[in-house]
């Protein structure tokens, strides 16, 4: 239904300006897009203001193509990079205030649930880690605590890279940044132990490096969200800025900090593990079924 | 309080980040003060990354400046890239929106930036005088870079604006890079390293964009620019005339 | 209006009950209903009859229950407490309405930034949301309760006042609304158990305007209205306001059932080569004007934006909130010293009436502004509305929990000792 | 007839200034149904069209700037709505439709021929020199914003054709604005034809803006020109090669 809205009314098409009649005839709204596909269609993200050669644009690029339904997906952001994509992407995108996400996130998707019942609605939360784990951190675990069914997904960039290069409570212990100008002093806050203890359904560690793995992840996130309980992605996205990265290198970096402390890890509760068993086996069925047609 | 009797020059400076627009507004502003002249500026930053247009204003007077902030009317504007009017990488748009009559417009471009009519028109409405000067071509030949084109401008500028002089000019860029500097944003003191590195010595980056200022100086002189106050003086008693 | 179109339809609806009427009786059918009780028995009604027309009866009850009543008959979707005194009662009592089925959904959040944010996020999806606070907790909600008004977000946000600061006190003392008068949004102020009723219920339908699209604040003062008795007047418990129509606001829904596809309702907006100088001051100019849009229908539903006792007299004064009780006897004890003394009094800070005011007060020698509070908010506002503002004496003023006796006002009136 | 004015204040075609005040501050009302608004006062439903009509007919590059609730078909309400939308810009001779498809700030800049966006939409009025334009279709929010910053810099004639309660910042405006209304203009604009007003534009019809709209109304397939493209390349395009990850169709 809500396909409508991104269907012109008769006679407008050829009024419109290029990008929105190639998201239209072109888009990735009418089918299920692939990574392979990545560069032969029209994406959900137009262009953007970030730094050029930014990891993080890259991740950010692989979740719209990863979300399960992008036409029923909203997307809620705070201050930071991500954000100055984000405010271009072909999914609603929320700015709240500073820190307040998953507040906002639990509201929302709380408020979409009363009035499409029939209908799932997928609430993602994408912010920085200074947003999630510093000044949204109570807001982060509380949406957990109380199991609020939506996703949330850390930009970790171990810094606060649209202020300028701040040390963040996800910065490694001993990194000399602003604000910590004899290096930060305590280890990297454990995100991701936190949000197995708080009873988050699915967890994941992950590195932009292989693009389908990414948005495999983000798929069973947004999936497992809908149907058991609060999901967590922590993605490294370097910021090539402060940490004095070259462009060109920012690949290899990100495939020598997977290697070294960014490897993939997925967590399920037992719960989300049975479901996504049972959903993907009949997901194979259905597959197959529709081979033998 | 004396009555103020000074010339006053509200100088608006647009260009794109990289580009030196906010160094050469210190360095403008500061040989201003060296000058025994008073002077005030004040950056605008944007929160959009490299390659974003910059703007940054600097107040010139031989008197007391009191107000600050932006300068949304000024009397002259300088233009570090000639996409600031033809991309509209820029704050302000037209890029000569606000500019009081009998402007001064210097635009760093070898050949004269093409304008649209309506465009060429209101200018020519507003009495205002457009100088272009090869920054970028003078800072590449003199200096080898054209990361120096910051300080052709100041040279021009200062040429059509009469202050301040040449020597105030040097020491101000001597204190920029060597003496006690500005706190600059991460962007500005990693171009700083950037530069740096283009030269053997502190000492001779700052001879270079020293020569880099004069020579700009010197075109803008040559072309008899600094006739413009002059020139402005002569209009107001013309249109008071008339 | 489209909207009132609408509602009489459904307001010639038949009950469920009715509805059930004849029909064929199937297997799966389920016996022949009992008489539909409670949530389930309510019928949409047009708010003009709910809040204007309807019959009323008359209850003895407190302000807290006055809030609960309203909110019952508001249609409310989701509801998110917590709590501080002197506010905790209401929305635990709103909370019983979610357990008796008046509201779909409600929950205790983790603290005021969690309720504030998560209130922005309910009215984003559409829906109807509603969330009360105090005192200290008002502080700590409003870097969210100030962003509301710029993200045109309609909801009911209850205050019942209290002192704010340190030393740390819960006793009625209305500083707190200085805070939130610049927010942007609109803010009442009830004198009595029947104002916040009244105001409450009204509150909704005023907020989802679609050319006012902003949050509503109904305050009163702690516990002298919230936790104690007074006479409310309300029609029967079966009818309630028509459900939020957000599709008509004065922005798009964050739900991906509304164009544009491309929704960034609230983006960062600074000045850029593609962002107007302008665009945020205009934003701002906007919020300010959908207040002033609110009027029309505040003097509609709250029957009159300022109301006047004893228009003629030299003496005016001028109070909100409970100062109106206490300047309501002072004016009937004046009366019997032979004095000639009037009452105006401000039903909504924001929008604030200031040419109501200046006509209402424009014949008096002297306008008099009793207050809760210390600063006296409400007599700056009035000296920088009236003419010849020299008339205006800027109390009397009691603060950090004392009652305002009326012999205070009785002898500022009178400029001696009572 | 205007209603007696309780303000001074007058809503005209600007430039106006640094920073205008919204005109509900300076107590202009709204119209009820039945009624319109223009240049600040109230009248009847019928003059406001007529003077949206003559504004429309009459200044240089009249343009229509249809917003996201007429231009996405979402639901039966706006489909209604574009029938009606293009015998109006049938009726108006030289008229240009420029799109206003959302209010995200469009980055890096917009294409002003192509596009009206309200987080700078002097940018479209100023490059094609529009001195009279019609809003419908805007959430009420952004059209507000945009008329305001329009009167602020501009000398163009601003018309809001509301679904709603209507818009004081706009100098012609009329409420509840449905499909039935928007015939009703159709009607003005050729009322007034009748009655003696000459359009500005001869013989012509609407006239294709951007290049997208150049190509697509004469069936081609819409390809970016050099000039338009931003030093040759997409400065804000991702500059990751995408390694060869897993197989996507892998189970």
């Amino acid at each position: 239904m809500s396909l409508e809205t991104i269907k012109p009314a008769p006679g407008f098409l050829d009024y419109l300006p290029k990008e929105y009649q190639d998201l239209i005839e072109d888009g990735p709204f009418f089918q299920q897009r692939k990574v392979s596909e990545l560069g032969s269609f029209k994406e959900a993200i137009e262009e953007h203001p970030m730094c050029a050669g930014c990891a993080m644009t890259l991740f950010i690029r692989l979740v719209y193509l990863g979300l399960p339904s992008l036409e029923h997906s909203v997307i809620i952001g705070t201050a930071g990079c991500g954000r100055l994509a984000l405010t271009q992407g072909a999914v609603p995108f929320v700015y709240g205030n500073y820190g307040d996400t998953n507040c906002v996130a639990s509201g929302l998707k709380r408020g979409l649930d009363i009035r499409f019942k029939d209908t799932p609605k997928d609430v993602i939360v994408m912010a920085g880690d200074g947003g999630l784990a510093d000044i949204g951190f109570h807001g982060v675990m509380h949406s957990w605590f109380r199991k609020e069914k939506f996703t949330t997904i850390m930009l970790d960039n171990e810094v606060y890279g649209n202020t300028g290069g701040q040390e963040s409570g996800m910065t490694q212990k001993g990194m000399i940044l602003k604000m910590a100008p004899t290096g930060k002093k305590f280890e990297k806050m454990d995100m991701l132990g936190l949000a197995k203890t708080s009873g988050v359904a699915y967890t994941a560690r992950i590195a932009p490096t292989n693009p389908t793995r990414v948005v495999n992840t983000i798929r069973k996130a947004v999936l497992i969200a809908r149907e058991v309980g609060p999901t967590y992605i922590q993605a490294y996205t370097s910021c090539n800025i402060e940490y004095a990265i070259p462009t060109p290198k920012v690949m290899d970096d990100a495939r020598d900090v997977e290697k070294d402390r960014y490897g993939f890890l997925e967590y399920f509760s037992d719960e989300a593990k049975e479901y996504w068993d049972r959903s993907e086996a009949e997901r194979k069925k259905a597959r197959k079924e529709q081979i033998k047609q | 309080m004396a009555k103020s009797t000074a010339k006053r020059f509200n100088v608006r400076m647009a260009g794109i980040g990289g580009q030196g627009v906010v160094t050469a507004s210190h360095v403008l502003s500061n040989g201003v003060i060296i000058g025994k002249g008073e002077s005030t500026m004040v950056p605008f930053f944007g929160s959009e990354k490299r390659m974003a247009p910059v703007e940054s204003y600097v107040r010139i007077s031989a008197g007391q400046i009191y107000e600050i902030g932006e300068i949304i009317y000024p009397n002259v504007i300088v233009i570090f890239h000639s996409q600031v009017i033809t991309h509209g990488k820029s704050y302000t748009m037209p890029f000569y929106w606000g500019l009081k009559p009998n402007g001064a417009i210097l635009i760093n471009s070898e050949t004269p930036v093409p304008l649209i009519p309506d465009q060429e028109q209101e200018l020519k409405d507003q009495n205002a005088f457009v100088f272009h000067v090869p920054a970028s071509k003078i800072a590449l030949e003199v200096a080898g870079t054209e990361l120096a084109t910051n300080m052709a401008m100041v040279g021009a500028l200062t040429a059509i604006i009469g202050m301040p002089n040449l020597d105030a000019i040097k020491q101000s860029i001597t204190e920029r890079f060597v003496g006690k500097g500005i706190v600059t944003s991460g962007g500005t003191a990693s171009l700083d390293s950037v530069i740096e590195k283009k030269f053997a010595k502190k000492a001779e980056l700052v001879s270079k964009n020293n020569d880099v200022a004069v020579a700009a100086h010197a075109y803008a002189m040559e072309r008899g620019w600094n006739t413009w106050v002059a020139d402005k003086k002569e209009a107001e008693r013309v249109s008071a005339a008339s | 209006m489209k909207d009132g179109v609408k509602v009489e339809e459904k307001l010639e609806q038949k009950t469920s009950k009715d509805k059930a009427g004849p029909q064929v009786v199937s297997e799966k059918a389920p016996a022949p209903q009992e008489e539909l009780k409670g949530a389930a028995a309510q019928r949409i009604v047009d708010p003009d009859y709910l809040i204007l027309e309807a019959p009323r009866k008359r209850e003895f009850i407190t302000g807290s229950e006055a809030a609960k009543e309203a909110i019952r008959r508001a249609n409310v979707d989701i509801a998110i407490a917590y709590p501080i005194t002197p506010q905790s009662e209401t929305m635990q009592q709103v909370g019983y309405l979610y357990a008796e089925g008046y509201i779909k959904d409600y929950y205790r959040a983790e603290e005021e930034i969690g309720v504030m944010g998560a209130i922005a996020g309910a009215s984003r999806a559409g829906v109807r949301s509603l969330t009360a606070t105090a005192g200290p907790g008002l502080m700590r909600g409003i870097e969210q309760i100030a962003s509301w008004p710029g993200g045109r977000l309609p909801s009911v946000l209850l205050i019942m006042c209290r002192v704010v600061n340190c030393p740390l006190a819960i006793q009625p003392d209305n500083v707190e609304l200085s805070y939130i008068l610049n927010c942007g949004g609109i803010v009442l102020h009830g004198e009595n158990q029947q104002d916040f009723y009244d105001y409450s219920l009204a509150a909704f339908m005023i907020g989802e305007k679609p050319e006012v699209t902003l949050p509503v604040a109904v305050a009163v003062d702690g516990f002298f209205v919230t936790h104690a008795r007074g006479w409310v007047s309300m029609p029967a418990e079966d009818i309630k306001l028509p459900p939020r129509n957000c599709y008509h606001e004065s922005v798009p829904m964050m739900d991906n059932e509304n164009p544009p596809i491309r929704i960034s309702r609230d983006a960062p907006i600074q000045k850029s080569n593609f962002i107007s100088y302008q665009m945020h001051a205009s934003w701002q100019q906007e919020v300010f004007a959908a207040q002033e849009r609110a009027k029309k229908w505040i003097n509609r539903w709250l029957g009159g934006i300022i109301e006047v006792v004893n228009p003629k007299a030299k003496t005016m004064i001028v109070a909100s909130g409970a100062a109106v009780s206490q300047s309501r006897e002072a004016v009937r004890q004046a009366e019997e010293m032979g004095l000639d003394v009037g009452l105006v009094k401000i039903k909504s800070l924001r929008p604030f009436p200031a040419q109501e005011l200046i006509e209402a007060t424009d014949h008096a020698d002297k306008i008099i502004v009793p207050e809760f509070n210390y600063v006296g908010w409400l007599a700056k506002e009035v000296k920088s509305t009236v003419g010849r503002n020299e008339r205006v004496f800027a109390g009397p003023r009691v603060f950090g929990g004392m009652s305002m006796p009326t012999e205070l006002i009785l002898e500022a009136i009178t400029g001696s000792n009572i | 007839m205007a209603k007696a004015n309780a303000t001074p204040y007058r809503v005209v075609a600007g430039p106006e200034g640094l920073l205008p005040p919204a005109a509900t501050v300076m107590g202009v009302p709204l119209p009820e149904e039945g009624e319109g608004l223009v240049e600040g006062s109230i009248v009847s439903e019928a003059e406001a069209l007529e003077a949206a009509a003559i504004a429309m007919l009459t200044r240089k590059n009249p343009t229509l700037f249809p917003g996201p609730m007429i231009l996405w078909g979402w639901n039966e309400h706006t489909r209604e709505k574009a029938k009606p939308f293009f015998e109006v810009a049938n009726e108006i001779p030289g008229v240009r439709i420029i799109p206003m498809p959302d209010y995200r700030p469009i980055y890096p800049k917009i294409d002003p021929e192509a596009v009206i966006n309200p987080c700078h939409p002097n940018l479209t009025i100023w490059h094609n020199k529009i001195e009279a334009c019609v809003f419908i279709g805007l959430h009420c929010h952004y059209a507000n914003i945009t008329l305001k910053m329009i009167r602020a810099g501009t000398n163009c004639y601003t018309i809001a054709l509301c679904a709603e309660a209507g818009h004081e910042d706009a100098m012609a405006s009329v409420p509840n604005f449905d499909a039935e209304k928007i015939f009703r203009f159709r009607d003005a604009l050729k009322r007034v034809k009748k009655n003696g007003v000459k359009p500005l534009y001869a013989g012509q019809g609407i006239i294709p803006s951007g290049w997208a709209q150049i190509a697509r109304l004469k069936g081609e397939i819409p390809v970016l020109p050099e000039d338009k493209s931003l030093d040759g390349k997409n400065p804000a395009a991702f500059s990751h090669e995408l390694v060869t990850g897993l197989d996507d169709t892998a189970e």
